[in-house]
C-alpha cells in the first residue's frame, strides 16, 4: 500500500498550481460568473488551456492528448477544482471528441478534432427527447436515408448550450428491426442547417442553459455518421460510461465547503458566528466526513486505473454519493443564507452569498438525474456488483 | 371528538379552493409574479369581496372571529393553489397584531380598511445581524420633544414593497438582545426617513429592505405597549407560522399528488415508473410524513385557539407555553418533510421537473422558502429542545 | 372540530387513573419485570382486571365486554400506557376472542370465552411457518380429516409463549386447491395433545419467548374448527387489521422517553449532564416531535372510529411510523447507557439501565418485522392509498 | 499510488483468514462466549504460534514491525471470523502502549510474554462517570513514601476479567477533566487492594469492574512519564479506533453478503424478495456505505502510518492533527454505517434474524458494541467538529 504520488508528479502538482495561480485571471473569473458574458468567457479560458497544451488531458497523444497517467490526470483535476476553476465545456473535448477519435473517419478526425481543441466549434449533445429519460433506448428521432442525406425529423430536449452550438451530436433511429438498442445512429450535424430550430427551456435557477432543438426535414449529409448505420448505441454507450466516472466532483464539494465556512464565520446566530452553532456544527461536519471518504473512493479508483484496470460498476458510487454530496452542500449553503435565502438579486440587499446559494442549489438539482439517474445507477449496482436479479 | 370542520369552514375551504381554481391557474400566477408588485390588486379585492380577509378579525372589528384553526383552512387553499397575494403578511400578521392587542380599538379604521382590502400593511422585524432572534433588535428609537427617532435597516420584509402601513420593532432600552426593550411602532411608509429597496424572491413573492433613517414617530403611533412589543410579536410570529405551515401542507399535497399521478403516467423501459417498487415506498413515505404533518398541524392549531379561549390566567400561561412547544415541533416538521417532499416530488419528475415551465419547482421554491421564514428546522429545533429539556 | 372529550369521558379519565395507581401494585410492576415470575405475575394482573370488569375493552357488552365507546377505549389504552401497565397478553383477549364470538359457534363460545375473560386458558398464535413470513398464505402445515378428527402435521413458527399456553389457534391447509388463500381453515388446538413438541427458539434478547410448535399426527376434534372449513383466511384477515390498529404504542413510546429523559439527567457527559449535551438534544427533540404527531394520527384515526367509520389501510401508517419511533427509542437508550450500553447484567456493575436498554433494543428489533412487516405495510398504502399498481 | 497489500500482508490477512473459517464456526464461538474466560485460551496460544500477537511490535522488540494498516488487515478477518480473544486489549492497546513510549526497553520481558500468548492485560481507563472522556479521571495516587497509593474504580475493562497486569490511568495532579496530572500506573492484577467484578457484553466480550482500594504502586511503574499519561494513552486510542473500524468493516461486509445471498434464497409470495427493488436499493445503499467506511478506514490507516514516519517534529505534528481527524471522521462513520448495516440486515433477514441461532443478530451485537467503545457517534462527531471548525 502506498498512498504517495512520485516525485515527477509532486513536482507536476507544482507546476499546475503555479499555472491556474497565473492563467485563471481575476478578469476570467469574473466574466465567467456572469451569464451575460460566460459563453465568451469560457471559449477564452479553453484557448489559454490550448496555449498551453492541456486541453484534453484525456485525449491520446497523438490527437493532440497530453499523454498524461492517471496519477498525473487525477493531480489535475483536484488542482484544478482547488482553485476554482471551471472545467471544460464537456460536450466537444470530454463526450463527442473521444467518439470521433475511437470510431470517426480519417476525414471525420481532420475535419473536427483541431477545431474542438482550439475551441472554433461548440458543441452540444442530442441523446434525450421529450418522454425518454434515462430510458435512451427507446428514442424516436428518425433519421431517414435519401440519397447522399440523412432526413432527421423528431426532438432533442436538455440540450445544454444549443444556443451557442455550431454541432450537435444526436442518436438518431435509423431503424426500428430487433430491439430498441439497435437501429440506433450516432450522427453529426451543422447546427446551421435549415430546418433546425432552437426552443429556449428556462430552468428552476431561471437560467436559460436547456433547450429543446427540434428538428423538421433536416437534410444531412452522409459523412456526418459515425461508424456503422444502426451501431450508435455501442458508440455512445462507451462515452456513457466515460461520463459517469468523472462527475463525483469532490474537488467542487470542498470547495463548496470552504465558501460556507468562510460565509458562516461572518453569519451571526444567537449573538454567535453561526459556526459555533452545535447544528450547524453537526450538518457541515457530516458533509465533511462523508466527502474524505468520498475523496479515497475516487483515489482508490484511480489506483485501480493507474493499475491498468478500467472504471468498472463502481464509478456508479462515485456518481451516486458525488452528487448526494454537491447537493447536501448546496443545501447547506440557503441554510447559511437564512433570511436572504432564495433572494432573487445580488445587489444592495446586504448578502451577496444569497444569490449564489440560490442558483447553486436550483441548478444542482438536476445532477441526480442527468448522466444516468441515480435511481438508475442503483439498479447498475444490484445487477453488476450485488448479483441481484 | 372529531376534526370535521364545521360548515361554516367547509364553505370558507370550498370557496377558496374554488376561485383559485377557476381564476388562478399557472400561467396567470407567471405574469402576476412578474409583476411590479409582486401580487395582483384585482384578486386582492376580490379576496376582499368573498370576505375573505375579514376571517381572522374579531366580530366586533368587521371580521368573521375566527382562529388559528380557520387561518389554515384559507392558508392549505392558497398553498395548493399558490397564490401570490400578501394574506400571510397584511391580514394575519399585520392585522393580527393591531387587533389582537389591548388597543385594538385604536386601529378599528385601519382594520376595516384591511378588510375592505384598501389597505396593504407589513411587520418589519428581521434585520441583517438578527437571523431568527426576533428579541436581537438594533434599529433604534429615542425619544426626543415626545416623538420617537427611528434609526435602522430591515430586511426582507414581506409585503414591504407595498405596504401602506408598516410596524417596526425598534429598542427603547435595554441591549441587543434583550426580549425587554422591545417597542412596536406604527409607521406611515411614506414618512420621511423611510426608504425602500424591493426585490423578488424565488418563491415569486416580493419583499424589501426598508431604511429608516431618523422617522419621527408620535409617541401614541405604538402598538402594545412601550418596551413590552416582544410578547406581541412573538404571539403574531407563532400563529403565522401555523399559517405558513398549512400553507406548506396544502403545497406537500399538492407535490404528492402530482407525484403520484407523473409516475403513473410516464413510462421507462416500456412500463410506468410509478411501478417501481423502490418509487412506490418512496412515495408511500412521502405520504406517510405528509399525514404526519397534518396531524401536527391540527394539533397545534387546535392548543393555539385553546390557549387563547383560556380565561383562567394560570390555565392560559401553562397552554400558551404547550401550544408553543406545539407550533415549533411543527415548523421543525414543516422543514423537513418540506425539503423529503419537494426533493422527492423534483427527482421523481426527472428532467422535466427542473424547468421553469412546470408548476414542481415553483411549489418546491415556496416550501424552501417557508422553511427560512421565522427560523429553520435547526433554530426552531433547539428552541424546541429548550422548551423540553430545559 | 373538537378535540375535547366529553365531561363524562374526564370522568372516566380520573376513574381509571384512580384504580391504575391503587391497583397495578409495585409487587406486581416487580414481579412482570422478571422473566421467572412474569408468567404467574401477568396471569394475576389479568385477573384484577377481569374483577373490576375492564379485561376486554374491545368485546361486545354480551360476551363480557366493557361496551365502552370508541373515546373510553381510547382513553383507558392511554392511561394505561402512561401508568406504565403493561397491556394484557393479546393471544386470547384480542386474537382468537373476537374469532371465537365473531365466527365461532355456541358451543365453541360458551366452552372458550369465559376462560379466555378470566385467565384460566393461555393462548398461543399458530399463524406463520418456517420459510412463510409475512406471506401468511403459502403455508404448509396440513390438517387431514380422518372421521371426526383433523390429523394435523407440520410447524408453526415464532410462536411467544407457547411454553406456557393451554391452547393454540392455528392457520391450517386443508385443501390445495385454487389460490394459495383458499383451502386454509382455522383451528383451536389443545396443547396437551400428544404429538406437539415445543421447541424453544432463544432470541437476540437473550430470552425465551418464542418456540416453534411442531406438530407430528396430532388428532384434533374437529369440534375446533372455526366456521366453515376452507375459509380460515377471511377470519384470519378480520383479526390481522385489528392487531395492525393497536400497534402505534404512542404511550409506551412517550414511556421510554420520560425513561430516558430521566437517565440522561444523571449521566455526566464533558462535565455536564447529557442532557445540556446539543446531539443528545437533537436525537431526543425529533423523537418527541415525531411523536407529538403521531398522538394526532393515532386521535384521528379515532375520531374517525368515534364518527363510526372503521380502520383503513391509514392504519399501516400508524404501524409503520409507531414501530420506527419505538425503535428509535430504544437505540436512544442505548446511546444513553454509553459504556454500559450491552452489559447483559443489572447487578453491581453501577448502571442499572443498561439491561433494560439492551433488552427493550434487542426484542424490539422484531417491531418492524411481525404483525405484516413495514414493508408489507407500505405495499398496502402504496395499492390502496395512493393508487399505484 | 496503490492500494494493494504488500505480499507478506497478503499473506497474514489469508492466514487469519484461513483459521478462523477452519477452526472458528459459529456453533465453536457460542461455546467459547459461554465459557468463564470470555474467550479461549487454546485460540489463542494459536495465534502466537502462528505469529499473530507479535505483529504490531518493533522489531528489535521481536516483533513484526506491523503498523495501523497491518492492524486493520488482521482485525478485518477477527471481524469477519466474529473472534472473542483479546487481540485489541491486550495487542493492540496494553502492548501498545507498553511498546510505543520512550521507556519500552523497560518492558522487553512482558512484551516478549505478550507475543508468545503468557500474558494477557488490559487497559483501564473508563470510569463511571467519564463516559468518553479520556481525561475525565477521579481515580487518584497520591505519593506516600515512594510508593503510588491508588484509590478508585474503573469500569467495562475489555479483557479485565483475564488480565495478569493492568495499565490503569490516575489522577497524579490537577482537577478532574485537566488533561495534564494524568499517569499511567502498571499494576498486577493481583496486588492486594485490587478487586473485579467481571460480567458479559451483549457481544459475547467479557469485561470487568476494578475497583482500587489503596493499592501501592512502586514510582517506577509507571508507563511513560508522570502527570503526561494523556497523550499516549490518546495515542493508544486513535490506534484502537482504527483497529476496531476494521474489525466493524469485516462484519459489515459479513452482513452485506448475508443478506445479499439470504434475499437471494428466501421467497416471499413465490419470488426471491432479492427480486423486489425496494430491497435491492436499500443492499445498494449499504454497500455503498461499507464502501466509503473502507476507503475512509484507509485513509485513517495510511495518515497514521505517516504522521508516526515523520522525522520533522513540526510536519509530525500536523500530520498527527490530520490523521486525528481522519480518525473521528472514520469513528463516526462507523458508528452510523454499522448502525445501517446492522438494521438492514436484520429487517431483511425477517424472523430468522431475531434467533440467537442464527449468526446475524452476533454481528449486529458486536457492531453496536463497538458504537460506544472508545467515544460514540455523537462524541466522535462533535470532537470533529472541533478539529476542523475550532
Amino acid at each position: 500500500m502506498d498512498i504517495t504520488f512520485s516525485d515527477s508528479d509532486q513536482a507536476f502538482r507544482t507546476e499546475v498550481r503555479q499555472f491556474f495561480a497565473e492563467s485563471y485571471t481575476d478578469d476570467l473569473k469574473q466574466r465567467l460568473g456572469s451569464s451575460a458574458t460566460f459563453s465568451e468567457a469560457i471559449i477564452d479560458w479553453q484557448k489559454v488551456l490550448y496555449q498551453q497544451g492541456w486541453i484534453a488531458p484525456d485525449w491520446p497523444a497523438e490527437y493532440g492528448g497530453t499523454g498524461w497517467s492517471s496519477a498525473k490526470k487525477f493531480i489535475y483535476e483536484t488542482e484544478r477544482a482547488q482553485a476554482g476553476v471551471p472545467d471544460v465545456l464537456p460536450f466537444g473535448l470530454k463526450m463527442v471528441g473521444p467518439v470521433i477519435y475511437n470510431f470517426g473517419t480519417d476525414e471525420q478526425k481532420t475535419k473536427f478534432l483541431p477545431a474542438i481543441l482550439n475551441s472554433d466549434h461548440w458543441w452540444c449533445q442530442g441523446y434525450s427527447e421529450p418522454g425518454a429519460g434515462s430510458d435512451l433506448a427507446s428514442l424516436s428521432t428518425r433519421a431517414e436515408r435519401d440519397g447522399d442525406h440523412y432526413v432527421v425529423n423528431g426532438a432533442k430536449v436538455w440540450t445544454s448550450y444549443a444556443q451557442y452550438a455550431d454541432w450537435i451530436f444526436c442518436l438518431v433511429r435509423t431503424s426500428s428491426d430487433g430491439k430498441p438498442q439497435q437501429g440506433i445512429s450516432f450522427l453529426l450535424i451543422d447546427m446551421t442547417l435549415p430546418g433546425i430550430s432552437i426552443n429556449p427551456i428556462i430552468g428552476i435557477d431561471n437560467r436559460h442553459t436547456l433547450n429543446e432543438v427540434v428538428f423538421d426535414n433536416v437534410r444531412v449529409p452522409v459523412d456526418g455518421l459515425i461508424g456503422e448505420e444502426n451501431k450508435g448505441w455501442t458508440y455512445a454507450k462507451s462515452l456513457l460510461a466515460h461520463e459517469r466516472n468523472a462527475i463525483a466532483g469532490v474537488g467542487d464539494i470542498k470547495n463548496g465547503l470552504s465558501a460556507i465556512h468562510e460565509h458562516a464565520e461572518k453569519t451571526m446566530s444567537a449573538g454567535q458566528p453561526l459556526t459555533r452553532d452545535p447544528a450547524f456544527r453537526a450538518r457541515f461536519s457530516q458533509i465533511q466526513i462523508d466527502v474524505m471518504a468520498l475523496e479515497y473512493s475516487e483515489l482508490r479508483t484511480v489506483a485501480k486505473s493507474i493499475s491498468g484496470q478500467g472504471p468498472g460498476p463502481e464509478s456508479s458510487l462515485l456518481k451516486i454519493r458525488g452528487t448526494e454530496l454537491q447537493q447536501r452542500v448546496q443545501e447547506l449553503m440557503l441554510y447559511v443564507a437564512g433570511n436572504f435565502a432564495g433572494a432573487q438579486t445580488s445587489d444592495s440587499i446586504g448578502n451577496d452569498f444569497a444569490d449564489r446559494a440560490r442558483v447553486e442549489y436550483m441548478y444542482g438539482r438536476a445532477a441526480t438525474v442527468y448522466g444516468g439517474s441515480n435511481e438508475i445507477q442503483k439498479n447498475i449496482i444490484a445487477k453488476a456488483i450485488l448479483g441481484l436479479g | 371528538m372529531n376534526f370535521d370542520y364545521s360548515e361554516e369552514q367547509t364553505l370558507i375551504k370550498d370557496s377558496v379552493a374554488k376561485y383559485l381554481q377557476n381564476n388562478y391557474d399557472f400561467d396567470t400566477r407567471k405574469k402576476i409574479a412578474a409583476s411590479e408588485l409582486g401580487y395582483s390588486n384585482e384578486h386582492w379585492q376580490q379576496f376582499a369581496e368573498l370576505g375573505w380577509l375579514a376571517i381572522p378579525f374579531a366580530e366586533h372589528l368587521g371580521g368573521f372571529g375566527g382562529n388559528a384553526i380557520d387561518d389554515a383552512i384559507v392558508m392549505e387553499e392558497l398553498g395548493k393553489g399558490l397564490a401570490l397575494e400578501p394574506y400571510l403578511a397584511c391580514v394575519i400578521m399585520f392585522g393580527g397584531l393591531l387587533a389582537n392587542g389591548p388597543d385594538a380599538s385604536r386601529h378599528e379604521q385601519d382594520i376595516a380598511a384591511i378588510i375592505d382590502g384598501s389597505l396593504q400593511g407589513a411587520v418589519a422585524f428581521t434585520e441583517t445581524q438578527s437571523r431568527y432572534e426576533l428579541a436581537d433588535v438594533k434599529t433604534t428609537a429615542s425619544l426626543s420633544n415626545g416623538q420617537y427617532i427611528l434609526n435602522g435597516e430591515k430586511v426582507v420584509v414581506a409585503n414591504g414593497q407595498a405596504a401602506d402601513k408598516l410596524i417596526i420593532s425598534a429598542r427603547t432600552a435595554g441591549e441587543q438582545s434583550d426580549t425587554t426593550g422591545i417597542t412596536l411602532f406604527y409607521v406611515d411608509a411614506n414618512a420621511a426617513g423611510v426608504s425602500k429597496t424591493d426585490y423578488p424572491m424565488m418563491d415569486g413573492h416580493r419583499v424589501a429592505n426598508i431604511t429608516l433613517t431618523d422617522v419621527a414617530v408620535d409617541s401614541e403611533n405604538i402598538v402594545g405597549e412601550v418596551h413590552h412589543g416582544y410578547d406581541n410579536l412573538a404571539r403574531a410570529i407563532d400563529r403565522a407560522i401555523i399559517a405558513t405551515a398549512a400553507e406548506a401542507l396544502g403545497i406537500m399535497e399538492k407535490l404528492l399528488h402530482t407525484t403520484v399521478a407523473y409516475t403513473q403516467t410516464r413510462k421507462q423501459f416500456g412500463v410506468a415508473i410509478g411501478s417501481f417498487q423502490a418509487l412506490q415506498h418512496r412515495m408511500v413515505d412521502m405520504f406517510i410524513n405528509v399525514e404526519q404533518t397534518r396531524s401536527l398541524l391540527l394539533r397545534s392549531a387546535c392548543s393555539n385557539v385553546a390557549a387563547h379561549q383560556a380565561s383562567d390566567p394560570n390555565t392560559c400561561e401553562e397552554l400558551l407555553k404547550q401550544s408553543k412547544q406545539d407550533t415549533l415541533a411543527l415548523k421543525v416538521m414543516v422543514a423537513q418533510v418540506g425539503k423529503l417532499v419537494g426533493d422527492e416530488a423534483l427527482q421523481m419528475h426527472g428532467g422535466i421537473g427542473m424547468t421553469d415551465e412546470l408548476d414542481v419547482g415553483h411549489y418546491v421554491k415556496r416550501l424552501l422558502r417557508i422553511n427560512t421564514m421565522f427560523g429553520d428546522e435547526d433554530y426552531s429545533m433547539q428552541a424546541f429542545a429548550k422548551g423540553s429539556l430545559g
